[in-house]
């Protein structure tokens, strides 16, 4: 039969924004009538890409896929996109955007770009600011995607603010009540902090409430679409977010895959747009949540 | 000239959180001597032996340590192994989960090289047994033997190391006539060899039958010393406790009720991992204000059938208290019932190390002492201190940690609790274990008491003197089975042999048939 | 460890009533509140903000939600066994609130019962299987844990449960006073029963011995079983409200809540000078054990550590902290106890 | 338990082949090697493609790398410790090698004997600290994980050390037959290597003394504190070993390489019948557990069990598995075992 069956690959399956693309992953596959399947390690705060490739690898041997999408923002998985590659399968990868020929074999990487991204929140936060002040800075955890945004972040407010500090980022982990209290923590350290991003899609929650909590008025500005998050920004506790575009750039890799699947041609570079929304821009996420059924 | 001693201490002084446990004691101990250490309860004996292996390591006391003359400073039990000293400790320390064969050579089962040769222990363990007159399996997991059989493996254990100065505390404390017969056997040859033995026991008889010289040790310092010539029980007596003891067990004024406080019917108990015999259709009964012992060979069954009417272990069969039929599924039950058991192995199965001295007491107690809910400190006190007087407990206080409490005195703590809610039923595994003479007559004593107040009292001793000086009945029990029962004054040592032997020869010609 | 340290406490000294008590009360804690008080100084020194209103009040909150976990905890570990599965069972619980109130639309006090059910009821299984069944708590808690991760996902589809009723809300935004809320309030109501009934009920006592020795325990009339059920149900219950506290605090029920935990709770109760082997400890020891490390993490933020050396110094002082505390005892023990 | 089954195992008399017979009966691996059996051929009859050549070699290659950590679990279980660093040592070495031979330019035999360093150093930190100063091993090796995640940062500044040189990339792809390369085969060799210490040689049963009951075996003369160190030492080092195979296979030094070891490591072994109490238990049980939980999870994936409900699955299992082998252990023990 000609149906086309696609794997999609992602460690840390359980974490809320890896399902949030798994769900535009999905939507799509049922769209375009496609079989599609995630694989990936169950756990919701561990990253580990040696117990994912073998949960792949079991549903390779299973069932004949079409093309297979990898999940991108570490390089340990690299070679085993290669991998898949020399089987002559189509690998795709999201979230990240490789340079070409950097990984052999890659058809195609989606992806908003991710310095850009960092680069948008910089801009906002420092006009915000009025070009001076002390911004405060945390990740979810260390890995490629935060770290290049932080970094993009970084250079951006040097180059264009440099009146503004930013303080040494901080982590703010899975525990969110941890991670408010650190951000509590940052506040009263550093009575002149006026901003604050997070590149986690946490960061806004963690900021809204320790900003409450502090009592101090920021600027904050976070990562993700999620409803509460939009509700957030709506209410006024937080400025804007970083849409990053998880729910489109899942679905592309659905279409992408299908049509390298079905032995069409697709660019390798495909970049989406990664805006920072404020209260203004949010209906258009409320609607694709409510398509979403969330 | 001290050559011609093979071990010797100079002025040793230890002191332990707040207790100061020997005060300069000097022991000369002959080459080729079996040398008795005599004293109370908590008179220093194990921390002297203990300080002479190593075991308190150099420095952690004060004194000298004198071997074949030369000072010599243990820094842990391995240097005094080296040596050539062994050790007996006096509570049992074995390897739970490997076999009895590996707890014998455990520590060097390298015996042909680094590679473990297991056919050679095991022939090897087997050899020393046979010598030692033990019938275990050398294959058998140590977690399936009783008290007394983990007694023997630690013993076969230390002398499978074939030590020089080989140190026993209180080896026989659970050990039954047989036993101690062949172990004697065995301590006389290594002697014959040069061999040089240092003893510590509360079985006075065994001193005279065995021992050259004694130490007498009181307070921590060396009461009296004795040659074989000048040994006399009322002497050691007096040198330990200061006090003469005029009789060992005390005249039974009342005599025992008719009415039945205990009666078992039928009781059938599974042995444990390993076991041979648990207990098989046992039937007798114990009347309100009667002792009555149950005498037989180690791992005869005695223990087992205290458990099953405690309902440690499941067993099946009728017990009645007080006439009536109850359902005993746990000892929550048995003690409802008004039944206590003093068990025999305190390490595993009677002190909580957790708690302090006094509070090992009232556990399990605590409804006598509580109003509802809260334990009431003050009556909890009051209760511990009238508990530890009345059975002469030597503690630093209520507060400090049973670990500190000397082999004896921890044995008045368990007595204290299992009294400390008067129980209709009371049975004793072993209730005199390592316990000194001068205590030993409290306590028997204090049994006395107690069948006078109208309690039945079940007791279980390897020490058949005990027996016959205390039980108004007596049961011998072989393999699992009651074979023999005698009055006071109708039984001694043969007549319990003979009916054991009889009995073992029954059940053998029975398995030749099936 | 919990033998150790029974043999360790002061010698014969006068109103042997009073430390008959204290010997299991302040046993473990001397220690731990050394150092914690060293730390807080330490912190307040170097940065001054750290004892700020807003900081202490910051720590108490989050200390709050763990820390009820950790009278559980404690509780379980005293009778000789430890629970994994208390992060998860803490998100679960909230996540099964959570929708109880939102998808099948109950009132919020019949949600928050619900939640509250399925930690009794994990506990419950917990208890059994390892009592009756005799499977290692480390196993069958672990087994939980997972259990728990995946039945968070199957009940919420991966998404957090958004938005919840204002009542939920209310509960997390309450100020009883010093800006401290309901978790506060209930942990600290949990602290003083907990604390009493191991300290002073016959309960508590038959606890200890169950940790200590089982067999023991079972010899002198103590139904050890359901002593050992019913603290895992106790940690399973506390877990659960401490996970709906998370919930009302954030006023959405994220599929992480508790993650982590599992390690971080028992290694704050060790600290506290609760043994990982049964028989000894005490709540409150356990508590500040918690607390301890919490301080320590936001103390570090607040001097301004780099990041990444503050995960380094959390392990080392964590530590340290042990190894104060087992000086100490040495040092008890050396006969200087008088 | 497990142990003294193994040592039940009759005298060198009988020949080879019936000695491991007995051992299959007797031996403490029976109720897992049962339970992988039953669980293997049950993912079989569903799925023949759980067989299938791609599948067999995923599993055992991953199994290569928390396996080489198992043994050493294993081990330093038996002689009465756990380590609960091995991930963070893991991934530290992996970091480290890779950054001296990345950064530093050094040949890359000496920058992987430089990881290996790594692990060997925190295993001796572990020891020292857990026997000499009675550190609890959970606080020590907690905060050493702790410390290795930190070092983990400091040394990468949080990126992936990525190219690694060609050699590296080598040792990952070389192909030993069936696709299966040099992680696997050290796997194996060192399973045997540590099987026939534990079980032929005098250090082995020295280690079960030590681990049954410490007190004992320095009574007999055993250096306990030594052979504790050496454990704690052997899975440092191997540890960095799996780390460093981690790092070749996928050409990368990841920040995230063993992230949530510690408690899979553990668990794997304990289903495997190791004593989390010390003196029992056997490295081939210990592996053994670890590939049954790989299997778990591949099979579930293979035959098709919904993503939310695999994790489920796995904790429902696990416990399963030990309770298999609970039930074996008391039916040999009620009398049968002869
Ligand atoms: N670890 C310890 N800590 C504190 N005190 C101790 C310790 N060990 C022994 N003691 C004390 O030292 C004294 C001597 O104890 P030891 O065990 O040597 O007596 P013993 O002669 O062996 O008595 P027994 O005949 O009952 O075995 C006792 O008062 C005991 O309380
Ligand atoms: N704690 C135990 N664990 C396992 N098996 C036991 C235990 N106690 C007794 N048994 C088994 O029950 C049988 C009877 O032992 P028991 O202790 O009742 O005999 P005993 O007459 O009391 O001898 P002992 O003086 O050795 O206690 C023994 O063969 C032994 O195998
Ligand atoms: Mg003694
Ligand atoms: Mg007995």
């Amino acid at each position: 039969d000609d149906t086309v069956r696609l794997l999609w690959v992602q460690p840390m399956r359980g974490h809320p924004v890896h399902r949030l693309m798994q769900a535009g992953f999905l939507e799509k596959c049922a769209e375009l009538e496609y079989e599609c399947e995630v694989v990936g390690d169950p756990s919701a705060t561990n990253w580990d890409v040696a117990a994912t490739i073998p949960l792949a690898e079991a549903a390779l041997a299973r069932t004949e896929y079409d093309a297979v999408g990898v999940y991108g923002p570490d390089p340990a998985v690299y070679s085993y996109m290669t991998d898949l590659a020399g089987e002559g399968l189509p690998v795709v990868t999201w979230h990240v955007l490789p340079e070409e020929g950097s990984v052999p074999g890659l058809a195609a990487a989606i992806g908003e770009d991710i310095s850009n991204a960092g680069y948008n929140a910089a801009m906002a936060i420092g006009e915000q600011l009025g070009g001076k002040g002390t911004v405060a800075l945390t990740q979810g955890a260390s890995n490629d995607t935060e770290n290049t945004m932080s970094d993009a972040f970084r250079a951006t407010i040097a180059e264009h603010f440099p009146d503004i500090v930013v303080l040494p980022t901080e982590m703010e982990g899975f525990d969110p009540s941890a991670a408010e209290s650190k951000a509590v923590a940052m506040l009263l350290a550093n009575p002149d902090v006026a901003a604050a991003f997070g590149t986690t899609g946490n960061s806004i929650q963690t900021w809204a409430s320790a900003s409450r909590k502090a009592d101090r008025d920021l600027v904050i500005i976070g990562m993700d679409y999620i409803r509460q998050n939009l509700d957030l920004v709506r209410d006024g506790e937080a400025y804007g977010l970083v849409a990053q575009p998880l729910y489109e750039e899942s679905a592309l890799v659905a279409e992408l895959l299908g049509r390298l699947a079905q032995g069409e041609e697709v660019d390798y570079l495909n970049p989406l747009p990664a805006p920072v929304i404020t209260a203004d821009d949010l209906q258009p996420y409320y609607e694709m949540l409510d398509r979403a059924g969330q | 000239m001290s050559a011609d001693y093979a071990i010797e201490t100079r002025a040793i002084c230890k002191s332990f959180a707040g207790v100061q446990a020997l005060r300069g004691v000097d022991l000369k101990v002959r080459r080729g001597d079996i040398h008795a250490l005599l004293g109370q309860n908590g008179a220093g004996k194990s921390t002297l032996v203990k300080i002479m292996n190593g075991v308190y390591r150099a420095g952690a006391y004060e004194g000298e340590l004198l071997l074949s003359g030369k000072p010599c400073a243990f820094r842990s039990p391995d240097d005094a192994r080296g040596a050539g000293i062994g050790y007996v400790p006096q509570e049992i320390e074995v390897l739970d989960q490997l076999t009895v064969a590996e707890n014998v050579f455990a520590g060097h089962m390298g015996v042909g090289g680094i590679g473990v040769n297991r056919p050679l222990v095991l022939e090897k363990t087997r050899e020393i047994f046979s010598e030692m007159g033990i019938a275990i399996n050398p294959r058998a997991i140590v977690a399936s033997l009783t008290g007394a059989q983990r007694h023997l493996v630690m013993i076969a254990r230390t002398i499978s190391a074939n030590p020089d100065v080989l140190m026993l505390d209180e080896p026989t404390s659970s050990l039954s006539g047989q036993e101690v017969t062949a172990l004697f056997a065995v301590l006389r040859r290594l002697k014959a060899q040069g061999k040089t033995i240092i003893y510590i026991t509360h079985r006075l008889p065994e001193v005279l039958d065995l021992c050259d010289h004694a130490t007498v040790l009181r307070d921590g310092r060396v009461g009296d010393e004795f040659d074989r010539a000048e040994f006399d029980q009322d002497k050691f007596i007096f040198a330990m406790s200061g006090r003469r003891l005029q009789q060992l067990f005390p005249e039974r004024t009342d005599e025992p009720t008719e009415h039945k406080m205990l009666e078992v019917v039928g009781l059938n108990v599974p042995g444990h991992t390993g076991a041979i015999y648990g207990a098989r259709d046992v039937s007798f009964h114990v009347a309100a204000g009667e002792i009555v012992g149950l005498a037989g060979l180690l791992g005869s069954g005695r223990s087992e059938i205290l458990h099953g009417i405690y309902g440690r272990v499941p067993a099946t069969g009728t017990i009645k208290v007080d006439g009536t039929p109850i359902r005993i599924a746990s000892p929550r039950d048995a003690r409802a019932a008004g039944i206590a058991l003093l068990t025999e192995d305190r390490k595993h199965d009677g002190l909580l190390f957790n708690l302090p001295v006094g509070m090992n007491i009232t556990i399990g107690n605590l409804s006598a002492v509580s109003s509802n809910f809260f334990v009431d400190a003050d009556r909890e006190m009051a209760e511990i201190e009238r508990a530890m007087r009345e059975l002469s407990v030597k503690a630093p206080s209520a507060t400090s940690s049973v670990a500190q409490l000397s082999g004896g005195n921890q044995q008045k703590l368990l007595f204290a609790r299992v009294l400390m809610r008067t129980p209709r039923i009371l049975l004793l595994d072993e209730p005199s274990k390592g316990v000194d003479a001068a205590t030993r007559a409290e306590i028997y004593r204090l049994i006395v008491e107690l069948a006078g107040k109208g309690v039945a009292l079940l007791i279980v001793s390897s020490e058949l003197e005990e027996l016959i000086g205390l039980c108004d009945r007596c049961l011998t029990v072989a393999d699992g089975e009651i074979v023999g029962e005698f009055r006071r004054g109708e039984g001694d040592e043969e007549r319990v042999m003979r009916e054991v032997a009889e009995a073992q020869a029954r059940n053998l010609a029975m398995a030749m048939e099936a | 460890m919990a033998e150790a340290d029974g043999a360790l406490m002061p010698g014969a000294q006068s109103s042997a009533l009073r430390k008959i008590t204290m010997r299991l009360v302040t046993g473990g804690e001397v220690g731990v509140i050394a150092a914690l008080v060293l730390l807080a100084g330490f912190f307040w020194m170097i940065e001054p903000a750290f004892m700020s209103a807003r900081n202490v009040r910051a720590i108490l909150n989050v200390v709050s939600f763990v820390g009820i976990i950790a009278i559980g905890q404690t509780v379980l570990m005293v009778s000789g066994e430890f629970d994994l599965s208390v992060g998860s069972v803490a998100g679960l619980s909230a996540v099964v609130a959570a929708k109880l109130m939102t998808a099948l639309a109950l009132p919020v006090p019949i949600a928050l019962l619900g939640g509250v059910g399925v930690g009794l009821l994990l506990g419950l299984v917990n208890g059994l299987v390892v009592v009756k069944l005799g499977i290692p708590a480390f196993i069958q808690t672990l087994g939980v844990l997972f259990v728990g991760q995946g039945l968070i996902q199957v009940v919420t589809g991966g998404y957090p449960v958004y938005p919840l009723p204002e009542a939920v809300t209310a509960i997390g935004r309450t100020n009883l006073g010093f800006g401290l809320g309901w978790s506060f309030a209930f942990f600290i109501m949990a602290l003083i029963v907990a604390d009493t009934v191991l300290r002073r009920t016959a309960v508590g006592r038959n606890l200890y011995a169950t940790g200590g020795n089982k067999e023991v325990a079972r010899l002198v009339g103590i139904n050890t079983d359901r002593y050992k059920i019913a603290s895992f149900m106790t940690v399973g219950a506390l877990a659960a409200v401490a996970g709906m506290f998370v919930m009302a605090d954030m006023s959405t029920a994220t599929t992480t809540v508790g993650s982590g935990w599992e390690l971080v709770v028992i290694a704050g109760v060790v600290v506290g000078g609760v043994s990982l082997f049964g028989g000894a400890g005490t709540v409150v020891g356990g508590v500040i054990g918690i607390l301890l490390l919490r301080v320590v993490q936001s103390g570090l933020v607040i001097i301004g550590v780099d990041a990444n050396w503050q995960q380094i110094a959390v392990g080392v002082i964590m530590v340290l902290a042990v190894g104060l505390d087992i000086l100490r005892r040495r040092y008890l023990a050396s006969g200087n106890a008088g």
